[in-house]
């Protein structure tokens, strides 16, 4: 807990803030080039957020304390998990001492929380939406623990600073492993953010929606908070891959030009990344809903094989 | 000197049972003969010394044991029977003149059952084994309803053509010991010592044919198909003596022939034999009380149980098998004659037997409370809960019997755990039984004399079950050794 | 030479149990009885003769007396009460396949007790035949108790087993006679109580209470039932 | 120092006898306060030997009829014992206002009477230190479980289950008696064995027997089917016990037999492993179908058995392949697992049972709306479902971060076969925490949240103070363990083994703190309180809320091999030859698979073989005559042949 640690937490958080509302922007503008519509300005997410801000707040009078406190328990849920996940600056001593288990248990506290909140207020969405964010979280969940098992197992430590240091050690290693590991990592983030193969994050339709029917209710600050979360667990789900895959702008000693370079570097990793996004979600239609463990299976499949690669050979 | 007594008292309580013509005198009779016996008997137990002066009888720690069990049992069911019968006198189930016949019967049960244990003579004591047949079979049928005349019927035919068999064996035994010393001599101290010279053949047919006929007197199974009849039908305190005092004479012969033949070179087979029928015991026993629906049937078919597991602990033949078989033949009476004797407080509250075979018992607990409970416990002791008494010996046995081999405990186990099943299977059923509002029978007020021997049986198991009392380790040890198996200290 | 005469009678004896096995009708089950007795009474004369044991004339005298004339009056009188003659129900058994199994049996009880008691069987000693008839005897007696309905005729099934045991009894030489007596009187009792029994279950429910009334035994009032 | 666990005994034998022999009015207050001084100085005494790590001292030898009985304690038996303390003060304060609520005077003392003895039974099993002993005490407890669980015994449903788990303990104690018999033969005394070599057969052989007793009292898959119906059956107090304590208790004799009876094997470790997933897989998916809240709540019990013996297999298998670090790791996380499911499953089935007792209805298609109308029941209720589905600051999430770090450093270090197995168990282990979460938000959501259901849950009022205080206090307790888990594993003597949950909580309240100032202060703060947004027709009724099944039914379609559902229909016509159709039901029910086919059937087959045994005894003389003659025909040729 030594002052540079302070730093550190104070400057990842503020990055993630700050950066996560364009990758959102980003990702929809690429979906609208796509299908030749201009799309939102780079900015639009900022001023959506500004304005929920402003906007009054409705609560259903059937709905109990979780509609209240569930927004800002879940903001600072994702917020504590940033702090472990260090985007630019791998710091030696780290602020809270977490490693993946932890990680991944802040996540489902997330979804839990937003689960809950979907069956406050007695409405049949919140309540479809839910039971279908639970049915999807508990085939996907195997797969994310065994993800990240093959990501410890890989990178040979539990703690995510200490990942990401051998990461950028062995960094022009171009081994299979790290590939396969990053295509399961893509598909784990798809569906962690509920993007198009596995849920439509633009459409409020019944038949579509898992993650807005959660939401359906919520309006003004609840409704600002919960959509920064969203966007702060795509973010973080996104540096995971970046800083394994190409952990080119890491920084190891602090310096303020390192962490001006490495920032820099890590906005036009996350762009790039965000077309990729883009791309391949506006490729795909979405999946029936009892198609998607198939899905999963994949990404099951490809975790095991980077263990057994990595045993093998 | 003080083994004379017992004759003595026995005659002229008897005398004076003729005279006399009220219920009242007569069960007051009963009660005394029966405590009298009790008292003579503890004098026994705490002072060894007087034992050999008598000049017929002969004394040992075995047989003052087991009469210790049958006093207690005969006292507390006697106690008993005086407002049991009272009560059947005014229901008008017995006539004036049935129950002279009736207490005249009981006493003479009680004289015959101390002259057995304590006759010296092996013949002697088949003869007056053969007279509690007789009586208690009179005893049965004292309520001249049809069903308890055909249970007598059974008992008496069944038990006397077995007896008939063990005298054969007798003959063989008589002749066994003639031929190894000239002179033959039935007495069990004679055997005893003689038994090891003599011709291993005879002495195999002896102890088979002798088993056959006290195979019949204590249940064991080829023979037991009279005993479930006969204590169901008979009147509750008759049936808490069947079950607790009668059945432990037919045990005790075994153990008497088997400590004869342990000597010999035939023990390997006779203990062999003992396990399988023993075994065949338990099992038709257990699986017969899952389908019994009479509350009495169940209960006896469970002695038939425990008698078999007695007859493990014998055939199993070391120390402590031995040790733990008598243990638990002195809970096993206990808990029993406790149980038919609550049992008899819901006979007469049901007017059981009913028309349709089936014991009508419904809101048990409204109308007898001390009676539910008192069964409740007697099952929670028969199962082998560690309260009470059955459990150390259940314990004792089986890890006797793990010196033969481990799956004998197990199967023995299992047996256990279905006999359990079963005994709840019918407590639940009879609990929670309701009669339509109004149509229950009146609530019978069982006098307090009917309460006490209940009690006291079930404190008196629990105490044993507890603790060892002071000399009762030493005491049953010494009892071990003169059934004729080394002890070693 | 005595001892083939008392051989002879054994076989008779053998003959007479496998007569009361198959008789039909009551009265002359209890000649047939009385037939073995008086036999029985024959071959303890002739033992009494051969091996000079006065006791055995005293015991011949007893059976004469009790399992002669005493028993089969007793229950030819409870026979007349009951005006049933023909017991002509059997179960499991009829006449001809009793004397089968019986013949089986003793073929069965020889052979059993040759393999154990090899040593008597050697020298062909008086016990080992006695052993054998006796304990035949009574497993034939067993037999027709078990193959008769009628309790009476259980009853005199169970009497040809007791003479079994008593002849088996004389074979032995100094069986002290008080036991040969006790239980001779200890038997008179069983049969009597039984013998009153069966009279309460062979007849039907309504005469047992009259006939009851006759022995002025049992006096009853309704509420028995 | 462990002298003073006598008096505490004699303390709850006074607190059962007082309320079983006096019958004067509301006496069970008074003997619960008994039971409560007594469960505090026991779990006072407990932490004091825990801290003092005191070596194992007798407090007490006795010999019940030549057998020796012998009660000592050491550091595992404290920690437990300190469960059991905690455990007794919550239900103390709670049973005497539940007890209000039922009928029947008899009843209330009785049910106050027992419950103290069943902790004593529970606590002389886990100080006993004689086969003889632990045999005893253990027969004990499932005979006062089983008359605790027949209190209504008025209901058809509840005899069943009595009955039911009667055989089962029953079964139970067969194997364990066995297990004694044959240790005794082993070592020829009753004292308990140390480290037997688990290679030779007999021992192999007794562990068996001994592992499978255990595993019929714990609730392991194949020998589950009891607990579902007894736990639910019984009183809610009693049932928080079984399951908080019972299923500790069970657990208690499983660590105490592998830690010092056995030098355990490889092959040992894997048949518990499988029993561990088998249970803990199987166990949630029943819980997630379970329509009635308790049986929902007993399900999870299963579950975690399930994940506490994944925790001792590990520990065996590691131990055995010479791992000593994550063995030991495994192993502290399966002790701390047990104790905090214990608490937090104590908590939910008493907050479960104060629900029960003010809505009337167990069945969740029933309740609906209580948070609003009992909010500190619900509250708590909320607290213990934090801490079931394993949120990180709470006890339930320390347990699970331990065995699955041992999980992962066991596939990092073994060898490449056994890879695979850590992977298999990785996979099974986090299925079972995802479809724990979901078996939870239904019952929390759908019993809690919206709108009621029914006019019971309707006119659902908050239960009195006394009734939610016991199970305030379990919480905070399972907030404390949660929250200074790291340090109280320190204390112990365990550091380093698990990240600081201290300080990781501390963070999320500052951040919550700063979002909020930083919301209030930035953010518009005017609220309305509207009707919830019902695509525009009237206010949504409560038929257009979720229901349990509807909640559960895509995990239904996605797991069907495992939910045999079985669909059963009805129709009525008005004309004889069927083409007027009048009206029909059709109904899906889920196949209770265990229990139609293997524990029906065998019943049935035990019935038909005593049906056949007993048509010896119908018959007259004659037959029974025949039965003796056959009998003396076979012992003569027995006689013949054996010359």
């Amino acid at each position: 807990m030594n002052e540079f640690s302070i730093l550190y937490g104070f400057l990842n958080i503020s990055l993630v803030l700050l950066v996560s509302p364009l990758f959102m922007t980003v990702i929809k503008k690429v979906k609208a080039r796509v299908q030749e519509r201009s799309g939102p300005q780079f900015l639009q997410g900022y001023y959506n957020l500004a304005k929920l801000f402003r906007k009054e707040t409705l609560y259903s009078d059937y709905s109990s304390f979780i509609s209240r406190i569930a927004p800002y328990a879940s903001i600072s849920i994702l917020l504590v998990a940033a702090l472990q996940v260090p985007l630019i600056w791998v710091p030696s001593q780290e602020l809270v001492t977490g490693n993946i288990i932890v990680f991944l248990y802040l996540l489902v506290a997330g979804r839990f929380l937003l689960a809950l909140l979907g069956l406050d207020s007695a409405s049949t969405f919140g309540g479809m939406g839910s039971s279908r964010e639970m049915s999807l979280s508990a085939i996907i969940e195997p797969v994310t623990v065994v993800v990240f098992a093959a990501l410890a197992y890989v990178m040979g430590s539990l703690s995510i600073p200490e990942i990401f240091r051998n990461a950028t050690l062995q960094f022009p290693a171009f081994s299979p492993t790290i590939l396969l590991l990053s295509i399961s990592f893509f598909i784990l983030i798809l569906v962690e953010t509920g993007r198009i193969p596995v849920d439509n994050p633009e459409t409020h339709l019944e038949l579509t929606m898992v993650h807005e029917g959660m939401l359906l209710d919520t309006s003004g600050r609840n409704l600002a908070l919960f959509e920064l979360g969203h966007a702060v667990k795509q973010t973080l789900l996104m540096a995971f891959l970046l800083n394994v895959l190409l952990p080119v702008g890491m920084v190891l000693d602090v310096s303020v030009s390192a962490l001006l370079i490495g920032g820099f570097l890590f906005l036009i990793k996350g762009l790039g990344l965000c077309l990729v996004i883009g791309l391949f979600e506006s490729s795909l239609a979405k999946m029936r809903f009892f198609q998607i463990p198939n899905l999963f299976m994949i990404a099951f499949f490809l975790s095991i094989l980077t263990i057994f690669v990595e045993v093998m050979l | 000197m003080i083994v004379m007594l017992y004759p003595v008292c026995g005659v002229i309580i008897l005398l004076l049972q003729l005279t006399q013509k009220k219920h009242q005198w007569l069960s007051l009779l009963g009660v005394i003969h029966s405590v009298l016996y009790l008292f003579i008997t503890a004098i026994l137990v705490l002072y060894p010394k007087t034992w050999d002066q008598n000049l017929f009888f002969i004394v040992d720690h075995l047989n003052v044991f087991v009469m210790l069990i049958t006093s207690i049992i005969f006292t507390s069911a006697s106690v008993y029977a005086v407002g049991y019968i009272g009560g059947l006198v005014k229901s008008g189930d017995i006539d004036k003149r049935s129950l002279r016949i009736f207490y005249f019967g009981f006493s003479l049960l009680l004289f015959v059952t101390t002259m057995a244990l304590f006759s010296p003579d092996i013949a002697l004591f088949w003869i007056f084994a053969e007279l509690t047949t007789v009586l208690s079979a009179l005893l049965i049928s004292i309520l001249t309803i049809r069903a308890n005349i055909d249970a007598s019927l059974k008992y008496i035919f069944i038990c006397s053509t077995s007896m008939l068999f063990s005298f054969l064996g007798i003959i063989f035994l008589f002749e066994a010991i003639r031929n190894s010393t000239g002179v033959g001599s039935l007495e069990w101290s004679v055997i005893l010592k003689e038994a090891s010279t003599c011709d291993s053949g005879m002495i195999w047919i002896a102890f088979v044919l002798f088993f056959i006929g006290f195979a019949a007197k204590s249940g064991i199974v080829p023979f037991h198909t009279w005993l479930a009849d006969a204590h169901a039908k008979a009147p509750s305190a008759v049936s808490a003596v069947l079950s607790g005092a009668i059945l432990n004479v037919g045990m005790y012969g075994i153990f008497r022939m088997t400590g004869i033949v342990h000597g010999t070179g035939v023990a390997y087979q006779a203990s062999l034999l003992l396990l399988v029928f023993a075994m065949i015991t338990m099992s038709v026993a257990v699986f017969s009380m899952l389908c019994q629906k009479k509350l009495k049937s169940l209960i006896a078919f469970s002695s038939i149980e425990n008698m078999g597991f007695i007859l493990l602990g014998a055939a199993i033949g070391t120390p402590m098998a031995f040790f733990w078989a008598l243990f638990h033949m002195l809970g096993h009476s206990l808990i029993k004659a406790g149980l038919f004797l609550s049992a008899g407080i819901l006979h007469r509250q049901y007017k059981i037997p009913t028309r349709t075979g089936e014991d009508e018992i419904g809101d048990l607990f409204r109308l007898q409370p001390v009676a539910a409970i008192t069964l409740m416990g007697g099952f929670a002791a028969l199962i082998g809960m560690p309260v009470f008494p059955l459990f150390f010996s259940k314990v004792g046995i089986l890890i006797a019997c793990a010196e033969v081999s481990i799956w004998i405990p197990v199967l023995v186990l299992l047996l256990f755990a279905i006999a359990a099943a079963a005994l709840i299977k019918f407590y639940l059923s009879i609990m929670a039984a309701e009669f339509p509002d109004g149509e229950g029978p009146a609530p019978y007020i069982a006098p307090v004399w009917m309460i006490i021997p209940i009690i006291t049986l079930l404190l008196f198991s629990v105490m044993i079950g507890i603790m060892m009392l002071p000399g009762e380790e030493s005491f049953l040890l010494a009892a071990v050794s003169d059934i004729g198996i080394r002890v070693n200290p | 030479m005595m001892p083939d005469v008392v051989r002879i009678c054994l076989v008779l004896v053998l003959v007479s149990s496998a007569f009361l096995l198959s008789s039909r009708s009551l009265s002359n089950l209890v000649k047939n009885y009385q037939y073995q007795s008086v036999l029985l009474v024959l071959i303890a004369t002739g033992l009494a003769v051969i091996e000079d044991r006065p006791l055995l004339f005293l015991i011949a005298a007893l059976t004469l007396a009790s399992k002669v004339f005493g028993l089969p009056a007793f229950i030819r009188m409870i026979q007349e009460r009951m005006r049933i003659q023909q017991d002509i129900r059997f179960s499991y058994l009829h006449p001809t396949g009793a004397l089968m199994v019986s013949i089986g049996i003793i073929l069965l009880v020889y052979v059993c007790f040759a393999r154990i008691l090899h040593t008597l069987y050697a020298h062909n000693s008086l016990f080992f035949l006695g052993s054998v008839i006796g304990v035949s005897m009574v497993l034939m007696g067993l037999l027709a108790v078990c193959t008769r309905k009628m309790a009476i005729t259980k009853v005199i099934g169970y009497l040809s087993m007791e003479n079994g045991v008593l002849l088996f009894g004389l074979f032995v030489t100094e069986l002290p006679f008080i036991i040969e007596f006790v239980i001779m009187v200890d038997l008179i009792i069983l049969v009597l109580l039984t013998t009153l029994l069966t009279v309460g279950i062979d007849s039907s429910i309504e005469e047992y209470k009259v006939r009851l009334q006759k022995f002025h035994l049992w006096t009853e009032e309704e509420g028995a039932q | 120092m462990s002298e003073l666990f006598i008096p505490i005994i004699l303390l709850y034998a006074l607190s059962g006898s007082v309320s079983l022999c006096i019958r004067k009015k509301r006496i069970w207050t008074v003997s619960s306060w008994t039971m409560g001084t007594a469960g505090l100085l026991l779990s006072l005494l407990s932490l004091y030997q825990v801290c003092t790590n005191a070596a194992g001292e007798i407090c007490g030898a006795w010999h019940f009829s030549s057998f020796p009985f012998v009660l000592a304690s050491d550091r595992l038996t404290a920690v437990f014992c300190f469960l059991i303390g905690t455990l007794s003060l919550a239900v103390s304060v709670y049973t005497p206002r539940y007890l209000e609520g039922m009928h029947g005077n008899r009843r209330k003392y009785f049910v106050s009477g027992c419950i103290p003895f069943f902790l004593l039974s529970m606590l002389l099993v886990l100080l006993a230190r004689t086969t003889i002993a632990f045999l005893a005490f253990w027969e004990l407890m499932a005979l006062i479980s089983f008359f605790l669980v027949l209190t209504e015994y008025e209901e058809e449903k509840t005899r069943y289950a009595a009955f039911f788990y009667l055989a089962m303990t029953q079964i139970s104690t067969v194997f364990v008696f066995a297990g004694v018999i044959l240790l005794h033969s082993l070592t020829g005394s009753y004292e308990y064995p140390s480290a037997l070599p688990g290679s030779d057969p007999l021992t192999a052989l007794s562990f068996l027997f001994l592992f499978i007793g255990l595993a019929i009292k714990s609730g392991v898959i194949p020998f589950h089917k009891w607990l579902p119906h007894a736990h639910p059956a019984a009183p809610s107090p009693v049932s928080a016990l079984m399951s908080g304590m019972m299923i500790s208790t069970a657990l208690y004799v499983m660590f105490r037999i592998l830690l010092r009876f056995y030098v355990p094997e490889l092959s040992w470790g894997f048949l518990i492993l499988a029993f561990g997933c088998l249970t803990a897989v199987l166990g949630v998916m029943y819980a997630l179908k379970e329509q009635d809240l308790k049986a929902l709540l007993a399900y999870s019990s299963i579950d975690n058995t399930g994940i506490i013996l994944i925790g001792t297999g590990l520990w065996v298998v590691f131990s055995a392949s010479g791992y000593p670090d994550i063995a030991l790791m495994a192993l502290v996380g399966a002790v701390f697992h047990t104790v905090s499911h214990g608490i937090f499953k104590g908590l939910l089935f008493l907050t479960a049972g104060s629900v029960v007792q003010a809505a009337k209805t167990r069945n969740i298609d029933e309740l609906g709306g209580l948070l609003v109308r009992m909010p500190w029941t619900g509250g708590l209720f909320f607290i213990g479902v934090l801490s079931i589905i394993s949120i990180p600051p709470f006890s339930g999430f320390v347990g699970e971060l331990l065995i699955l770090q041992a999980l992962i450093g066991g596939l990092m270090q073994m060898s490449p076969l056994m890879q695979i197995v850590m992977l298999f168990v990785i996979s099974l282990f986090s299925l079972t925490g995802a479809l724990t979460v979901m078996t939870f938000v239904k019952a929390f959501g759908l019993t809690f949240l919206a709108l009621p259901r029914t006019t019971g849950a309707e006119k659902a009022r908050e239960v009195s103070p006394a009734m939610y205080i016991g199970p305030a206090l379990l919480a905070g307790v399972s907030a404390v363990l949660g929250i200074f888990s790291s340090q109280i594993l320190g204390l112990l003597g365990y550091p380093g083994m698990m990240p600081d949950i201290l300080t990781l909580s501390l963070f999320l309240l500052i951040t919550a703190g700063l979002v909020y100032a930083a919301v209030y202060s930035f953010a518009s703060r005017n609220t309305r309180i509207t009707k919830t947004w019902d695509c525009g027709i009237h206010a949504p009724t409560s038929r257009m809320e979720y229901t349990g099944s509807g909640f559960t039914q895509p995990v239904v379609r996605f797991f069907s091999a495992i939910y045999r559902t079985r669909i059963v229909y009805s129709k009525e016509y008005m004309d004889p030859d069927q083409c007027l159709f009048r009206n029909g039901t059709a109904s899906i029910y889920l196949v209770r698979f265990f229990e139609e086919n293997f524990y029906l059937p065998l019943a049935r087959g035990i019935e038909r073989y005593a049906e056949v045994v007993s048509q010896l005894q119908k018959g007259g003389v004659d037959r029974y005559v025949l039965y003796v003659f056959a009998a003396v025909i076979a012992l003569i040729v027995i006689l013949g042949w054996s010359a």
